[in-house]
C-alpha cells in the first residue's frame, strides 16, 4: 500500500491536536465566543442568504483547525448547508469573512478555493450523473497534474462497490452508492480542507463506519475536516469540535464530547 | 380577473395601449387597428401555447400546423361548395379517405389483437390498404382537380357563415392534436419539439399538395366576411351621410368601421378564452398541471394521470391556436398555404409567450400584442434607424448607400435586438409567473 | 412651387424568399419616378416620392400591415406592387380595395388574379401564366419535343404555370412524364433530380425562380447528368443563368415576357447607367408599372385613385403615340397637349381584359455560353 | 451490363447525393448537438452562424483569389477556412459574452436560451445580409469533379453515368474526420471530459475546479469551427445564399435529434438517416427496374412510393417513428 | 397486504432485483434494510409501478397489481416517498401538500368554470389539512416558501408530509430519515406508529438507522444483491452473521481512540 495516510493511521489522536490553538471555552452557553479567530479555516461572523432573499445566516461562525474534525449539527433548515456553501464561496456574504490559513479568501470564486486545496461535497446533486463513476473521480482530480491512479486506487479501496461500477454512469447508482461517489470525488482532490455536507446520509451502517474511520485517518494526515451530520452522535463522537446551529446562529459550541454530554443538546438536537 | 394584475402589469398594458394609440395618432387609425386585430389573434395564439408550455411544460413547436388547420376550417365552412367537383369525383374522394382511415384503424387493431405473425399481418394490411386507397382516391382527386383548376378545382366548403369556422377550426386543430398527442406525447422536451415541428411541416405539405381540399398552393381567396365590405359602406348613403355629418372622411371611416367590427368580435373571443384560461389556472386543476410540469414522476406517484393530463392540455392549447388560425384566415380573407412558415407562425408566437412571461396568461396576452406590434413596426423603425445613422454621412458615400440599401434587412436585426433587450431586462418575461 | 409631393408605395419582398429580386424591381420603379421628377412637369410640378414597403412575399399579414401603413399613414396615392401573387391578392383585397387605391403589380402572374374582385383598381404589367402555357407548348413543339419532365416552384405562380403548360402540352399531343414541385430555398434537390431523371424526358422544364430553387435544380441535373437540355419559363430567364452555368446549358431555350421593341434595350441601358441590372426579372415591368401610374395621373389630371384608375388602360393601349422608356417627359407633354399616347415601355405593355399584360414573349436560346434572343412572339 | 447500369443509376441519383447531403447535414448537426450537449440549449442561430462563417470564408477566398493564390485542384476556400473560423469564433464569443452569459449566471431555464438564440439569429441574419447581401455567391474553384458523368461513361462504356464532385468527396472525408476527432476529444481528453462535466452539473463542476468560462469558450470555438466548415462545404457544393442557410436549420435539427441530442455519433447517423430518407423514399424505381426486369415486365408508371412534394414530410415521418421507438434518438441522447 | 413473488428487475445484464420473494402483513410496520445497492429502492420502484418488472408478480390484498401505473396504485391506496426528494419545486410547500388528494372536484376542468363554489369549500378544507401536516412536521413557517428553496432535510419532510394528506392503505417510505434531524425523526417515528395504530396504515420503511428501525418496526427484512437475505425481528437480524458482514459491520475501529 502506498497510501499517503499510511503509517499515521493508528497514531494517537492527541498527537494531531498538538499545536492547535483552539481555546474553546467548555460549556454550551449560546453566543459564547470561542477563540477561533486564527483557526486554519474560518467562516467568521457570516451573515447572508440566497440571492436577494432574507438572510439565512446571522453572524454565524464556523472554524476548523488543521488536522481537526469539526462537525456541525442542528435541526433541518438551520442553515448548516448554507453555512458550508458560504464558506465555499457559493453564496454572497453580506457581512463577515472567510479566511484560510490566515489569508482572506472571501472574494475568491469556488474554483479558486479548489485551487487553494479546499474540497466540498454538497448535500444534494453532488455527482455527475451522466458520467461514469471513474470519470466522476477523474473530475475530482481535475486540477491535479500529477498521477492520480494511486489516489483512485485508495478510493476504490475505501468504497469497493465503486470499483465494480466504475464504468457505469453514476446516475444509475443507488442512493448510497452515489453518496460514496461524491465523497470519493472530493477525496480525489487531495485537499487540505475537506468539507462534507451529510456524507453519510443514506449509506449503510458498515459503510458509514468505514467512512468515519477513513475521515479520522484523513484528519490525522493533517487535513482539516468540516462536516455537517445528522448521524450526529456518531459524528460528534469523532469530532474535535462541534457546532450546533439553530436558525442561522451559533447556538452551542464545544468539543464533540462536551456537546454529546450536554443533556439539552442531546434532547433537542441529537434525538435523546 | 383583472384583479390578478399588479400595478406594474397594468402599467405595462397601459404602455402597450399607448403604442397603439400612438400608432393611431402618428401613422393612422387604420394602421393601428390593423395591427391591433392581428395583435388580438396573436394574443390568442400565445394563450394557447402558454397553456401547453406554461402550464404543462409541453414544448410544442408545431403551432404553425394548428394555425393552418384553423385556416382550413375557415375554407371548409365558408366557401360555397363546388357542385361540379362534387358531381365529378367528390364522393370518390370521400370514399378513398374512408378506406384510408379504415386501413389505419385495421392496422392498429391488428397490432393490438393479432398475436402470431403480427408484423407481417400489419404490413400486409397497410400495403394492400394503401393500394386500394390510392386506386380509389387518386381517380377522385384527378376528377375534382380537373374542374376549372384556375379558379376552383376543389370541393369547396359548406357555404356557412364564416364565424362558424372559428369553433370548427378549433375542433380540427383539436382533432389533429389528439392524434399527435396519442402518439408523440411520450417524448420529452426538444424531442417532442422536433416531432411537432415535423408534424406541422407535414400538415403544410398536405395543404400545399392536396389541391382538391383547398386548392393547395393556388390559394383560396375571397373568403366571405363576418363584417360588411368597405365598398358597401362607401356606397351606402346612410353611412356616408352619417360619417360626413360627424366630420369623417367616408373612405377612411369605412375602413375603420370594418376593422372595429373585427376588433369587437376578436375581443369577445379573447375575453372568453382568457377568462376560461385564468379560471382553470387558478384552480386545483392548474395546481395539478404545475405539479406535473415540475416533476412528472412525483405527480404520477401522487395519483395524477400525467399522460391524460398532457393530452388534455395539448388538445386544449391546440384548439385555442386553431381558433386563432381560423380567425386569422377570416381576417386575411384568404388561405395561402405557402405563407405558413415556422419563423412567422411558430417561433414568433414563442417569442410572444416568452417575452410576455410563460406560465402567466396575462403575460402571454401582453406578449402577443407587444411582439406583434414590434414585428410590424420594426420595418419603419429599422428604416428610420438607418436614416438616422446615415444622416451625418455625405451623400454618395458608399457606406451610406450601402446602409440605406440594407435598411430592409434592419427589420429582422431590429427585431432581434429588441428581443434580446427585453429578455435581458426581464428574463422571466414581462409579467412573470407567480 | 406649392405642390407637396405625392407618394407612391413600392411594395415588394425586400426580405424573404424573393429578397434578391426586389432591389432591381424597386430600382426599376424608382427609375421611372426619378425620370418624371426630373422633368418636373407631372400635373404641373407634382413630385412623386417613392415609399418602400416590405411584402415579405409570403407573409400575408405582414404585407397587409405594411400596405395598410403606406396607404393610411403615409397616404400613398397608388401602389406599385406587390411582387408575389399570394400577398398581392391579400393586399388587393384588404387594403387597396377598401381604400380605393390603384395597384399595379409588375410580377404577380397567377391566373387566379384575373378573376379577382378589383373594382377596376388592379392591373398588372406581367401576363397571366395561362398565356405562357400556350407559348411554352408552341416553342417546345417547334423544337420537336414530345416528352418533357417538369418541375415547378411550389407556389401559386409555379403551380399555375405548370398546370397551364401541362394542359396545353398534353392537349397538343405531348407527354409530361412527371410534374413535380420543388420548394424554394431548400438545402438539397437530390430527391427531385432523382425523381425527374427516373421519369425521363427529352427536356426538363424548370418553372421556378432563377435565384431560388430553379438554379439548384439545374445545377444538380447537370452535375448528375440527368438532363442537359432545359426549357426556361419567365422566372428563370436571366443573366444569372449565363453566369451560373455558362456553356453547360448550351442548346437549352426558353422565353420570358419581352418584346423586340427597342424599349427593352433602352431600359437596360438606362438601368446600367443608373447602376443596376435591368435584365433581372420583372425590373422592366416594375418600371412600366410605375410609369403607368404616373401617366394615368396626368391623363386624369388628378392623383386620386378614384379618378385615374379609369385612365390606366387608356394610356397603356393604342391608339396614340408610342412611348418608350426614357420618354416619360414626352408622354406627359403629349397628354398635356391633349394628345393620346400608347405606352409601350420597357416590356411592351399591352393591357388586355381584366387589366393585365397581353403577354409578349421573347424567345431565347443558349449558344456558346451566352443567352441569345432568337425571336419574339 | 444491365444490372450494372441499374446500380450505377441508383448510385448516381441516390447513393452518392444522399451520402454527400448526409455528411453536410451531419457536420451541421454536430454543431447543434455540441451546443445542446454542453450548453444545454437548442441553438436556433446555428444556421445563421454557418452563413456568417461561410461569408467570412468567401470574403477571404476572394481576397486570396485576387492576389492569385489558389489551391491546385482543390477549392481555394479550404485555404481560407482558418481565417473564417477565427472570425466566426470571435463573433460567437462576443455573442456569448453579451447574451448568453447573463442567462447562465441567472441559471435561466433552457427555453430562455432558445428564445435568446432566436434573437441572436435575427441579428446575425441581418449582419450577414448587411455585409454580403442577399444574393447567391459562388466561390468554388478548382476541379469541380473527381469524376464526371461523361468521363465515367467513356471509361466504363456503360449507358449510365456516375458523377462524384470534389466537394462531395471532401465533405464525406471531413465528416468522418471531424466526428472521430470530436468523439475522441470529448471522451478521452481532460478538457473534453471537463466540458461534459460542466454540462452535467455546473455547480459541481465549479467545485471540481473546472473553469466554466473556459469550457464555454472552448465550446464556442469548436462550434465556430464546425459551423464554418459545414457552411463552407455546403456552399462549395451548392452555392452560398443566406436564406438557404437559414432553411438548412430544420433538417439539421432533425438530424441532431433523430440521432440523439448531445451525441456526436448520433449527429452523423441522424444526418445520413434524414438524407437517405429524403432521397430514397421519393425515388421512382422506373429506370432501375427497367434495367433489371425483362422487357415484358417493365413498369409503365414511375413506381414512386410518394411524390417528392412529401420528401420533407417523409423524413419527418421517419423521425417520428424512430422517436416513438427510441424516445431520445438513435444513440440515446440527452434531454433537458 | 402485499405479496411479492420471485420478482426480477434487470438493467441490461445487471440484476438489481434478483428473485425477491416477500410478504408484507396488513397493518404491520416492516423495516427493509440492506447494503447500498441491494435493490431496495428498485424493489420499491417496481412495486409502485415506476419500473416495469422483468419478471415476477406483485399482489396487493390478493389483487394482481404487477405493472400498474403509479397513479392507479395511488388510487388503490398505495403511496410512496422518494429517496431523492421529488418536490414540486416551483410550488409552495402548502401547494405541494394540497395537490395530493385524488378526486378533487377542482381537478375537473368543467368545475373550474362552473363549480367554483364547491371548489372553494374543498380548498378550505384541504388547506386546513395541509397546515396541520406542516405544523406536525415543524415547518409551518415554510407554508408559503417555494419547495425548491428549502433545505435538503425539509424536502424529505415534505415527502413524508404528502403521504399524510390522504388515507392510504400502505405507505412505502424510502429513507425518510436520511438527512432528517434525529430529534425530529423520533417524532416522525411516533407519527408512523400512530398512523399505524389509529388508522390502520401498513408501512414499509427503508432505513439505515437501526435505532429508528428498532423503534418502529415489528418485522425486518434484510436484502442483499437483489434477494432477501434474512427476515425476522430486529434482534434476530442483528444477530445474523451474514447481515453483520454484509451490512451492519462491527462499529467504528478508530472512534474510541479519537474520542
Ligand atoms: N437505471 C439503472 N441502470 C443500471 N443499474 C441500476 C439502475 N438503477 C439502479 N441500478 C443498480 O441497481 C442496484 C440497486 O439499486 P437500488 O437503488 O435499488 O439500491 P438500494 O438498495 O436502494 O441502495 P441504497 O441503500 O444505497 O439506496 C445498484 O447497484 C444500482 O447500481
Ligand atoms: N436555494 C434556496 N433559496 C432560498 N432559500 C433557501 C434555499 N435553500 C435553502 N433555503 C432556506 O435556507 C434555510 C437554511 O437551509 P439549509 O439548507 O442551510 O439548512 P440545513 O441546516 O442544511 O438543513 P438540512 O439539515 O435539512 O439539510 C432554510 O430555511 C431553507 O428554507
Ligand atoms: C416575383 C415573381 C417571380 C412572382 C411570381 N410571378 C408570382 O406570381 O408569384
Ligand atoms: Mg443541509
Ligand atoms: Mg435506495
Amino acid at each position: 500500500m502506498s497510501s499517503p495516510y499510511e503509517g499515521r493511521a493508528n497514531k494517537d489522536a492527541s498527537i494531531v491536536k498538538q499545536g492547535t490553538r483552539s481555546t474553546l471555552t467548555p460549556g454550551t452557553a449560546t453566543g459564547e465566543r470561542t477563540h477561533t479567530a486564527d483557526a486554519f479555516l474560518i467562516g467568521d461572523s457570516m451573515t447572508g442568504g440566497y440571492g436577494s432573499g432574507a438572510d439565512i445566516l446571522h453572524d454565524c461562525t464556523i472554524a476548523v483547525e488543521k488536522g481537526e474534525i469539526a462537525v456541525i449539527v442542528g435541526p433541518n433548515g438551520a442553515g448548516k448547508s448554507t453555512g458550508m456553501k458560504a464558506v465555499f464561496g457559493m453564496l454572497n456574504l453580506r457581512k463577515g469573512a472567510v479566511r484560510l490559513d490566515g489569508e482572506d479568501i472571501t472574494a475568491l470564486t469556488p474554483q479558486d478555493r479548489v485551487a487553494k486545496g479546499m474540497a466540498f461535497v454538497p448535500q444534494t446533486s453532488n455527482i455527475f450523473t451522466s458520467m461514469t463513476v471513474e470519470e466522476n473521480l477523474e473530475m475530482g482530480a481535475f486540477l491535479r497534474r500529477d498521477d492520480i491512479s494511486g489516489t483512485m486506487a485508495q478510493v476504490y479501496d475505501l468504497f469497493p462497490i465503486l470499483k465494480d461500477k466504475r464504468r457505469q454512469p453514476a446516475g444509475e447508482l443507488s442512493g448510497g452508492q452515489r453518496q460514496q461517489v461524491a465523497v470519493g470525488r472530493a477525496l480525489m482532490t487531495q485537499p487540505t480542507v475537506l468539507m462534507l455536507d451529510e456524507p453519510t446520509a443514506g449509506v449503510s451502517p458498515i459503510v458509514m463506519d468505514e467512512l468515519f474511520d477513513r475521515i479520522i485517518e484523513v484528519a490525522r494526515t493533517g487535513i482539516s475536516i468540516l462536516m455537517v451530520e445528522q448521524n450526529a452522535r456518531q459524528a460528534l463522537a469523532i469530532a474535535d469540535k462541534g457546532y450546533v446551529l439553530v436558525q442561522g446562529r451559533n447556538a452551542h459550541t464545544g468539543t464533540g464530547k462536551e456537546l454529546l454530554a450536554d443533556p439539552e443538546v442531546r434532547r433537542s438536537f441529537l434525538g435523546g | 380577473m383583472i384583479g390578478d394584475l399588479k400595478t406594474r402589469d397594468l402599467l405595462l398594458f397601459a404602455f402597450v395601449a399607448l403604442l397603439f394609440v400612438g400608432t393611431g395618432i402618428v401613422q393612422s387609425w387604420n394602421v393601428s387597428l390593423t395591427i391591433l386585430n392581428m395583435g388580438l389573434i396573436s394574443a390568442i395564439m400565445a394563450l394557447g401555447v402558454n397553456m401547453q408550455w406554461g402550464y404543462a411544460g409541453l414544448f410544442n413547436v408545431g403551432i404553425m400546423g394548428f394555425v393552418a388547420l384553423g385556416g382550413l376550417g375557415a375554407v371548409l365552412v365558408s366557401m360555397p361548395p363546388t357542385g361540379q367537383a362534387w358531381a365529378d369525383g367528390g364522393l370518390r374522394v370521400l370514399l378513398g379517405l374512408v378506406l384510408g382511415a379504415a386501413t389505419v384503424v385495421a392496422a392498429v387493431l391488428a397490432w393490438s389483437r393479432v398475436t402470431r405473425f403480427r408484423g407481417p399481418v400489419v404490413v400486409a394490411i397497410l400495403v394492400i390498404g394503401f393500394f386500394i386507397f390510392r386506386a380509389v382516391f387518386d381517380g377522385g382527386v384527378a376528377a375534382v382537380e380537373a374542374v376549372d383548376p384556375a379558379s376552383t378545382g376543389y370541393l369547396g366548403g359548406l357555404g356557412l357563415p364564416i364565424i362558424l369556422s372559428w369553433p370548427v377550426g378549433g375542433l380540427l386543430a383539436a382533432g389533429a392534436a389528439w392524434l399527435i398527442g396519442k402518439t408523440a406525447l411520450g417524448l420529452r422536451s426538444d424531442y417532442l419539439a422536433i416531432a411537432t415541428l415535423g408534424i406541422a411541416e407535414i400538415v403544410i405539405a398536405i395543404l400545399k399538395h392536396e389541391d382538391w381540399m383547398a386548392r393547395g398552393v393556388k390559394n383560396v381567396i375571397g373568403l366571405p366576411r363576418p363584417v360588411p365590405y368597405e365598398i358597401d359602406l362607401q356606397n351606402s348613403e346612410a353611412f356616408v351621410a352619417r360619417m360626413t355629418a360627424w366630420g369623417f372622411d367616408p373612405v377612411t371611416a369605412s375602413g375603420i368601421t370594418v376593422k372595429l367590427g373585427y376588433t369587437g368580435l376578436f375581443v369577445v373571443v379573447l375575453a372568453i378564452l382568457l377568462w376560461l384560461a385564468q379560471a382553470a389556472l387558478a384552480s386545483p386543476w392548474g395546481r395539478m398541471m404545475r405539479a406535473i410540469r415540475d416533476n412528472e414522476v412525483a405527480a404520477e406517484a401522487m395519483g395524477k394521470d400525467v399522460t391524460r393530463r398532457h393530452l388534455q392540455v395539448f388538445v386544449l392549447g391546440s384548439a385555442v391556436v386553431g381558433i386563432a388560425g381560423a380567425m386569422m384566415t377570416t381576417l386575411d380573407g384568404q388561405l395561402t398555404p405557402g405563407t405558413y412558415q415556422p419563423l412567422r407562425f411558430t417561433f414568433l408566437v414563442w417569442v410572444m409567450v416568452i417575452v410576455g412571461g410563460s406560465g402567466n396568461n396575462w403575460g402571454a396576452v401582453l406578449g402577443g400584442f407587444l411582439v406583434w406590434w414590434l414585428w410590424v413596426q420594426v420595418e419603419p423603425i429599422g428604416a428610420a434607424l438607418m436614416q438616422g445613422i446615415t444622416a451625418g454621412m455625405p451623400d454618395g458615400m458608399w457606406l451610406k448607400a450601402h446602409l440605406l440599401e440594407a435598411a430592409a434587412h434592419m427589420r429582422l436585426l431590429t427585431m432581434g435586438l429588441i428581443l434580446l433587450l427585453v429578455l435581458r431586462f426581464s428574463p422571466r418575461g414581462l409579467i412573470p409567473e407567480r | 412651387d406649392g405642390h407637396s409631393p405625392v407618394k407612391m408605395g413600392i411594395i415588394l419582398g425586400f426580405t424573404g424568399p424573393l429578397e434578391s429580386l426586389a432591389p432591381t424591381m424597386a430600382a426599376g420603379a424608382e427609375l421611372a419616378i426619378s425620370e418624371v421628377n426630373a422633368a418636373g412637369t407631372l400635373l404641373d410640378g407634382v413630385q412623386i416620392e417613392p415609399v418602400r414597403g416590405d411584402s415579405t412575399c409570403i407573409d400575408a399579414a405582414a404585407a397587409t400591415a405594411a400596405a395598410e401603413r403606406l396607404v393610411t399613414s403615409e397616404g400613398v396615392a397608388a401602389i406599385m406592387g406587390a411582387d408575389c401573387s399570394g400577398v398581392t391578392g391579400s393586399i388587393l383585397q384588404n387594403v387597396a380595395l377598401p381604400n380605393g387605391i390603384v395597384m399595379i403589380s409588375p410580377s404577380a402572374t397567377s391566373p387566379g388574379l384575373s378573376t379577382a374582385e378589383d373594382n377596376g383598381l388592379f392591373f398588372r404589367t406581367a401576363p397571366s401564366d395561362a398565356r405562357q402555357g400556350v407559348i411554352v407548348t408552341e416553342i417546345l413543339q417547334e423544337n420537336g419535343v414530345n416528352e418533357i419532365a417538369m418541375t415547378y416552384t411550389n407556389n401559386d405562380y409555379g403551380k399555375g404555370l405548370a398546370d397551364a403548360i401541362q394542359a396545353n402540352f398534353e392537349a397538343a399531343g405531348g407527354t409530361v412524364t412527371i410534374n413535380a414541385a420543388h420548394e424554394d430555398g431548400k438545402a438539397d434537390y437530390s430527391a427531385e433530380i432523382g425523381a425527374l431523371s427516373a421519369a425521363g424526358g427529352e427536356v426538363l422544364v424548370v418553372a421556378g425562380y432563377v435565384d431560388q430553387g430553379g438554379s439548384g435544380i439545374v445545377r444538380s441535373a447537370l452535375d448528375s447528368g440527368a438532363f442537359d437540355t432545359f426549357y426556361f419559363p419567365d422566372g428563370m430567364v436571366s443573366q444569372a443563368l449565363e453566369d451560373n452555368f455558362g456553356s453547360e446549358i448550351d442548346g437549352s431555350y426558353g422565353a420570358n415576357p419581352g418584346t423586340d421593341s427597342p424599349g427593352a434595350q433602352l431600359f437596360q441601358e438606362m438601368a446600367t447607367a443608373e447602376g443596376f441590372d435591368g435584365t433581372q426579372p420583372f425590373s422592366a415591368e416594375s418600371y412600366d408599372a410605375a410609369a403607368l401610374i404616373m401617366l394615368a395621373m396626368e391623363a386624369a389630371g388628378s392623383t386620386d385613385s378614384a379618378d385615374f384608375k379609369d385612365h390606366v388602360m387608356h394610356v397603356a393601349n393604342a391608339p396614340g403615340e408610342q412611348i418608350l422608356p426614357g420618354e416619360l417627359a414626352k408622354a406627359i407633354q403629349i397628354i398635356k397637349d391633349g394628345g393620346d399616347i400608347d405606352y409601350v415601355g420597357a416590356s411592351a405593355v399591352e393591357l388586355i381584359g381584366p387589366g393585365e399584360s397581353a403577354g409578349n414573349y421573347r424567345q431565347i436560346t443558349f449558344t456558346d455560353g451566352t443567352l441569345e434572343v432568337v425571336g419574339y412572339r | 451490363m444491365e444490372p450494372l447500369n441499374a446500380f450505377v443509376t441508383f448510385a448516381n441519383f441516390v447513393l452518392i447525393p444522399a451520402t454527400a447531403y448526409g455528411s453536410q447535414l451531419a457536420i451541421g448537426a454536430l454543431g447543434v448537438t455540441l451546443i445542446y450537449g454542453i450548453l444545454r440549449f437548442s441553438n436556433f442561430a446555428h444556421g445563421d452562424t454557418m452563413a456568417f462563417g461561410t461569408m467570412a470564408v468567401i470574403l477571404c477566398t476572394w481576397g486570396l483569389q485576387s492576389v492569385g493564390i489558389s489551391f491546385g485542384p482543390l477549392p481555394t476556400a479550404l485555404l481560407a477556412l482558418p481565417v473564417g473560423i477565427a472570425v466566426t469564433a470571435l463573433l460567437l464569443i462576443v455573442t456569448d459574452k453579451t447574451v448568453y452569459r447573463f442567462y447562465r449566471a441567472k441559471k435561466a431555464p433552457p427555453v430562455t436560451f432558445v428564445i435568446a438564440s432566436l434573437g441572436v439569429m435575427f441579428v446575425m441574419n441581418g449582419l450577414v445580409r448587411f455585409i454580403i447581401g442577399v444574393d447567391d455567391q459562388r466561390f468554388a474553384d478548382g476541379e469541380r469533379f473527381v469524376i464526371s458523368v461523361r468521363t465515367f461513361r467513356e471509361m466504363t462504356g456503360l449507358d449510365e453515368g456516375l458523377a462524384i464532385r470534389t466537394s462531395q468527396a471532401i465533405t464525406v472525408v471531413v465528416a468522418v474526420i471531424v466526428v472521430a476527432a470530436l468523439f475522441w476529444f470529448l471522451n478521452k481528453t481532460r478538457t473534453g471530459k471537463s466540458m461534459r462535466a460542466f454540462s452535467d452539473n455546473e455547480d459541481l463542476a465549479l467545485l471540481s475546479g473546472i473553469n466554466p468560462e473556459r469550457v464555454v469558450f472552448i465550446t464556442w470555438l469548436i462550434v465556430a469551427g464546425l459551423a464554418t466548415v459545414a457552411g463552407t462545404l455546403y456552399g462549395l457544393d451548392k452555392s452560398f445564399k443566406p436564406f438557404t442557410y437559414f432553411q438548412l436549420l430544420l433538417p439539421i435539427f432533425a438530424a441532431a435529434i433523430v440521432g440523439g441530442l448531445g451525441n456526436p455519433l448520433g449527429a452523423i447517423a441522424g444526418g445520413f438517416l434524414i438524407a437517405f430518407a429524403e432521397v430514397t423514399i421519393t425515388y421512382p424505381l422506373k429506370k432501375v427496374l427497367g434495367y433489371l426486369l425483362p422487357e415484358s415486365l417493365e413498369p409503365d408508371g414511375l413506381v414512386q412510393l410518394l411524390s417528392t412534394d412529401y420528401k420533407f414530410a417523409v423524413s419527418f415521418c421517419i423521425l417520428l417513428i424512430v422517436l416513438l421507438f427510441r424516445p431520445t434518438g438513435l444513440f440515446a441522447g440527452k434531454s433537458v | 397486504m402485499i405479496e411479492v413473488t420471485d420478482l426480477h428487475k434487470h438493467f441490461g445484464g445487471f440484476h438489481a432485483v434478483d428473485g425477491a420473494t416477500l410478504k408484507i402483513e396488513e397493518r404491520s410496520i416492516t423495516g427493509l434494510i440492506g447494503p447500498n445497492g441491494a435493490g431496495k429502492t428498485t424493489l420499491f420502484n417496481v412495486i409502485a409501478g415506476v419500473l416495469p418488472p422483468t419478471r415476477g408478480r406483485v399482489t396487493m390484498a390478493g389483487e394482481d397489481i404487477t405493472g400498474l401505473p403509479p397513479h392507479e396504485l395511488f388510487h388503490k391506496g398505495l403511496l410512496r416517498t422518494f429517496q431523492i426528494a421529488h418536490e414540486f419545486s416551483s410550488m409552495t410547500c402548502r401547494e405541494n401538500l394540497m395537490m395530493v388528494p385524488g378526486g378533487q372536484s377542482g381537478e375537473r376542468l368543467w368545475n373550474t368554470w362552473f363549480g367554483r363554489k364547491r371548489i372553494a369549500d374543498e380548498e378550505r378544507a384541504l388547506r386546513a389539512k395541509a397546515d396541520e401536516v406542516l405544523e406536525f412536521l415543524t415547518v409551518s413557517h415554510l407554508a408559503e416558501q417555494r419547495a425548491g428553496e428549502i433545505s435538503g432535510g425539509q424536502k424529505k419532510l415534505l415527502e413524508l408530509g404528502r403521504t399524510m394528506m390522504v388515507d392510504a392503505k400502505i405507505v412505502f417510505l424510502d429513507e425518510v430519515g436520511a438527512g432528517v434531524n434525529r430529534t425530529l425523526l423520533n417524532t416522525i417515528g411516533d407519527a408512523i406508529m400512530r398512523l399505524n395504530k389509529e388508522r390502520n396504515y401498513t408501512f414499509v420503511v427503508i432505513e439505515h438507522d437501526m435505532d429508528f428501525i428498532g423503534k418502529i418496526s415489528d418485522h425486518v427484512i434484510c436484502m442483499a444483491e437483489g434477494k432477501v437475505l434474512a427476515e425476522g425481528s430486529l434482534a434476530e437480524i442483528k444477530a445474523n452473521e451474514q447481515v453483520i458482514e454484509a451490512y451492519l459491520g462491527t462499529g467504528l475501529k478508530n472512534a474510541e481512540a479519537t474520542a
